[in-house]
């Protein structure tokens, strides 16, 4: 293996393993202490999926995410203390408190934000692309959603005029089989997810989504299609929620033993630890370091953000409208 | 009234009550929505529903907003008496066009050759951390469309009376419940229980001042009630129950005997129903009204997820009680 | 030729002179002499579709229509002189004078009703055939679009729909090349419209809709399947919009040769008019006959609602809500 | 303000100069919509733009409402300053969801880290036989959301001045304007004039009944005030011109002064736009007011086709005169 190889592998690795302790830590140690609000819908299995993509983008790539984005944003380089803060209703947090577990964002990290209204992120995302292209900029947005999303109107309407007008978006579709509890054989017409763009032209593609390296690969090639020819692409990508739909779900409508068995099996985390680990990447002394070095990393985040301070109710009152109006 | 058998029941179970009964009672009445079906609604409204009636009368849809609400809108044209379930009531945004500019007008464009017979239930409000898209308070939007009535019932027994009389109405009903108040437990009578939409309900009787609320916050208008009594002040809390029809002649009479009127709602106060209800009764009871009505909902700006700042602007029981405090100081 | 079939071609001719002559008398009479008001969408040219379609369906099939729908209705067996009164506004319309030309229902006929709204029929479309089908009925319904609807959220999410919960719905696309001035070119990511539904499973047909046999021998299949598998179809007609967009559309963006000779020589009553002489179904003199008795029942139904009666204004109170409103 | 050359334009030509010169002094600012480019909109806003500026910033789009304000909100985050069209007020139904649910509530939800220049123009009214789905005035929807300004020109200056004010913004503006109305006739300032958001106009002065309106309804009122004047009542015409931010001291300043006030809107009564400022100038103005303040609006159904029903449901200049001779009888 070249050390190029191995490096990115690491990488991988490292950015899987933050996405992983600190959802791990929403649901052991905020959720049972009660120290968020709403719900939160964790990304526990799906972590190949960001962590694939996001290195096949460039830093100032765009990313528009949804309800289920914890793992996006951290992928995308969004500080975990920042996220942590904004889950707890912090000054601190990426957004000061304003938005929660469901409305992170970080322009800085070009994360644009969450959007948890189903399906319509992708027009947002394909408006972006058109002020992307209309500048000369070869950025792309990459828009994530889930596979309930493609049956929403918005979907559609974004999708058929990212194709018409030629514009820079990749529409990720991860497919992890249930929208809360309706399972795709009941939302969607055909099984064949990456068919459901067929009507705009769209050639899908289907991807492992558990495989890391199985999903950076399609990423980048659709990343370079897109940037280069400046049009849509669309990938699917097999997976599945390990979790409940959210943080309160009892999960009364998938048999037990279908999470424990077929799907354990398939943890991108575990997964990439064994290949890496089977071909000599690294040796278990150093995934037990990576592993105690980025739950150190989460902890303190999490420690500090849990003494931040919180906003004045006041507050509430601020950024409904920007300060200068007329320019 | 209050003769029969009683049963304590929470919002939940009162509009789930409501719609078994129905369901029993009516082989046209169908519930479609998103997760309703095994899941039981993610505030557990059908629970029980799909296993009793089978998944042909309890359908769970994609996530497909317009559809839900525009294929309701084409079963009741067909001849069933359907029950759209949206999930968020932000999200009648999506079924807008469906309820505003098909449902609600259908009937009146064909020059009454259709009935509508529709409901469409939504859970409204914040309280609880969901944030600035999950939070909403928008019966205003449908309280000004001819052709809906607009439902908000604010304790259980009104909520399945409600519920009943909304399903076997001929016309579209947009029936908004509370998100945080589906715990809310009260008394329901064992026996069945028609609550006709367009009659207002005292829940209070009182001297000094009126109060209209609805929803949640009518019955945090009660507490208020409650503990502003302890200091001598006697509120009269009337309870709309359907804002269209509106009740005027209720919440005027109560207003004629205390002289006051204060609306107090969880929507934004500006461009929000209390307006609409101040303008009304300072038209028709100019001459009785001492003092300028008062109202009391959420300042302009979006629900914020940080708890102090929800806090802020979603009206407490303290501020409720504080701001009639001083308005009738 | 059998003489079934001539019976058959005959009730073709007759029904498409009665939407034309209907439509003439729009264009030459009531819009000059400003009998209407608002806007009105006139079928010359597509009404091989309306005729063919609605010969294919039963009495006691549903129809849903568009802003384009005066040839819907009168192939649906609506009665001319309750649209010509509708459409002028007189209180003997089919709706009373509230609805006009876009609203245009005839609930005894089945013809459910217009809906301009672009899209938004395909889900009521959709809700109907649900009823149709939770009744146990073998009733089938017609959703007629245009081209331009594919576009919109709501007919992706009743495709959707209707193709998982498999009802019993003709989706009918009238492809007429434009959606006002917008060439479906500049609207549709791909232009086989045939396969604007592939993303539903839909296997879409493409059919020639200026010839009424083709659109009827199409349609009778599409509505056997439907109705005896409960399932929907999916129509695509190629047609052109000989008028223009409305009344008042003065055609600024296509140009005067491309209607006047392509087009023009595709006329699909001139079509049906000339095959039926070529191979001697029928004779000049009873083409002759034919047009001068449709004309003339024209004539009758115009004259007669010209003279119907207004409604009094506050009749606009009436109808916003049942009087029976608890059974 | 009034020197200056003065050129007469229709409220169409005022928008299309506004666009134009925006156009050209931004390039971020981009059109689009359906049937914007050759073709000019159905109304002609904006007639001559794509062969000015390109099909790059002049973009027609297909039927799908939804994404044109999705992706204006898109573009707007991304850089630009987007001016969409919906075609009908009543289809902004179908992009309600973008503008209500997105567009007013991104900066908020991001703790102030985006600005959202976009501008969603539609025009809404009835008044010409356009029937029930093509005919509503739903400003109140708009009205009532914190995030969104909302702007209603009543004549062909201020249109282009607001819409120039609403370019610039970098907030999510809703700019309504009315379909019957565009034809309507009025002095435009020919060198360049912003006119600031929240700022209402007297458009009339006078002693007894101040008359708050906007849109085309402001000049029906206009019309009212001449024929009222002949009888010797002399009537404060004030035109908020934005209903969000809504200048209220304007309106309480003629108030105080006539110590009456009506207001009058083409939308339905009911839940209109009227009753928040009625309830706001009780609030304000109670000892001032010499009686109940007037609401004129539009009667309780959708708008019908036929000529008579839909012009006894508009309220007509002949209407208001009489509702306000009546009042101050
Ligand atoms: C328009 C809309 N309708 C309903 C919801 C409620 N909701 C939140 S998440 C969700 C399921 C989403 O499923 P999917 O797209 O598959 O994403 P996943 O949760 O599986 O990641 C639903 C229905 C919503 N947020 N937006
Ligand atoms: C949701 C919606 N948006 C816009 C319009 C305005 N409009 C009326 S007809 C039309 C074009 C429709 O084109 P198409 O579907 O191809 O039908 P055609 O007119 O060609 O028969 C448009 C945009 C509408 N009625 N509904
Ligand atoms: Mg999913
Ligand atoms: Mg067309």
């Amino acid at each position: 293996m070249e050390t190029k190889d191995r490096e990115l592998l690491l990488h991988f690795y490292e950015d899987m393993l933050r996405i992983r302790f600190f959802e791990e830590k929403v649901r052991d140690v905020l959720l049972p202490q009660r120290l968020f609000r709403g719900s939160s819908h964790l990304y526990i299995g799906q972590e190949a999926i960001a962590v694939g993509v996001t290195h096949a983008l460039r830093d100032d790539d765009y990313v528009i995410s949804t309800h289920r984005g914890h793992g996006h944003a951290l992928a995308k380089g969004v500080d975990p203390y920042a996220m942590f803060s904004e889950i707890m209703g912090r000054t601190t947090g990426c957004c000061q408190g304003y938005g929660g577990s469901m409305h992170l964002a970080d322009a800085s990290r070009r994360f644009v934000g969450e959007d948890p209204v189903i399906g319509s992120n992708s027009p947002i995302a394909a408006g972006l692309a058109l002020a992307v292209k209309q500048r000369g900029s070869d950025q792309v947005v990459a828009n994530y959603f889930g596979e309930g999303a493609v049956n929403a109107g918005a979907f559609h309407e974004a999708a058929n005029l990212a194709a018409l007008w030629q514009l820079p978006v990749l529409f990720l579709c991860e497919n992890n089989l249930y929208a809360i509890s309706v399972p795709v054989e009941q939302s969607s017409a055909i099984q064949d997810l990456e068919n459901r763009a067929c009507s705009y032209g769209l050639a899908g593609r289907r991807v492992n989504g558990q495989d890391v390296m199985a999903v950076y690969n399609a990423a980048r090639e659709a990343v370079a299609a897109t940037r280069q020819q400046s049009r849509p692409s669309y990938l699917v990508f097999d997976t599945y929620r390990f979790e409940g739909h959210h943080t309160a779900d009892k999960e009364t409508y998938r048999p037990a033993e279908e999470a424990v068995e077929e799907f354990r099996a398939r943890d991108p985390v575990h997964l990439l630890e064994k290949a890496m680990i089977d071909d000599h990447t690294v040796d278990i002394p150093t995934t037990i370091a990576y592993r105690d070095r980025v739950r150190e990393e989460i902890d303190a985040a999490f420690d500090r953000a849990r003494e931040a301070p919180w906003p004045a109710p006041e507050q509430a009152l601020r950024f409904v409208y920007t300060e200068s109006e007329v320019r | 009234m209050e003769k029969g058998r009683m049963r304590n029941l929470t919002m939940t179970a009162a509009l789930n009550t409501a719609l078994r009964e129905e369901m029993r009672r009516d082989e046209t009445v169908i519930v479609m929505g998103e997760d309703i079906g095994v899941y039981g609604g993610v505030y557990g409204v059908t629970i029980g529903l799909q296993r009793e009636f089978g998944p042909d009368r309890v359908r769970d849809t994609p996530i497909s907003e317009m559809a839900i609400a525009g294929m309701a809108l084409g079963a009741a044209l067909g001849g069933l008496r359907p029950v759209a379930e949206i999930m968020y009531c932000d999200f009648l945004a999506h079924a807008a066009d469906a309820i505003v500019n098909n449902a609600a007008k259908w009937r009146y464009m064909s020059g009454g050759q259709y009935a509508l017979p529709l409901v469409v239930r939504s859970p409204a409000g914040g309280g609880g951390g969901t944030a600035a898209q999950h939070s909403q308070s928008l019966e205003a939007w449908f309280t000004h469309i001819p052709g809906l009535k607009v439902v908000m019932p604010s304790v259980p027994r009104d909520a399945r009376g409600l519920l009943k009389a909304a399903i076997r109405d001929d016309n579209p009903v947009v029936f908004i419940e509370h998100k945080h108040h589906y715990t809310y437990k009260g008394e329901v009578p064992a026996e069945e229980e028609i609550i006709p939409l367009g009659v207002a309900d005292v829940k209070r009787a009182g001297t000094d001042l009126t109060v209209v609320s609805w929803s949640r916050h009518l019955t945090l208008c009660l507490e208020a009630a409650e503990i502003l009594a302890a200091e001598g002040i006697s509120l009269e809390v009337v309870d709309p129950r359907t804002l269209q029809p509106l009740d005027l002649a209720t919440i005027c009479q109560s207003v004629a005997k205390t002289g006051r009127l204060a609306v107090v709602h969880e929507a934004v106060l500006f461009g929000g129903f209390g307006g609409e209800i101040v303008a009304q009764v300072v038209q028709e009871c100019w001459g009785d009204l001492k003092q300028p009505p008062l109202r009391i909902g959420a300042p302009f700006c979006p629900i914020p997820y940080s708890e102090p700042m929800e806090s802020f602007v979603i009206p407490q029981v303290t501020t409720i009680v504080d701001r009639l405090r001083a308005y009738l100081a």
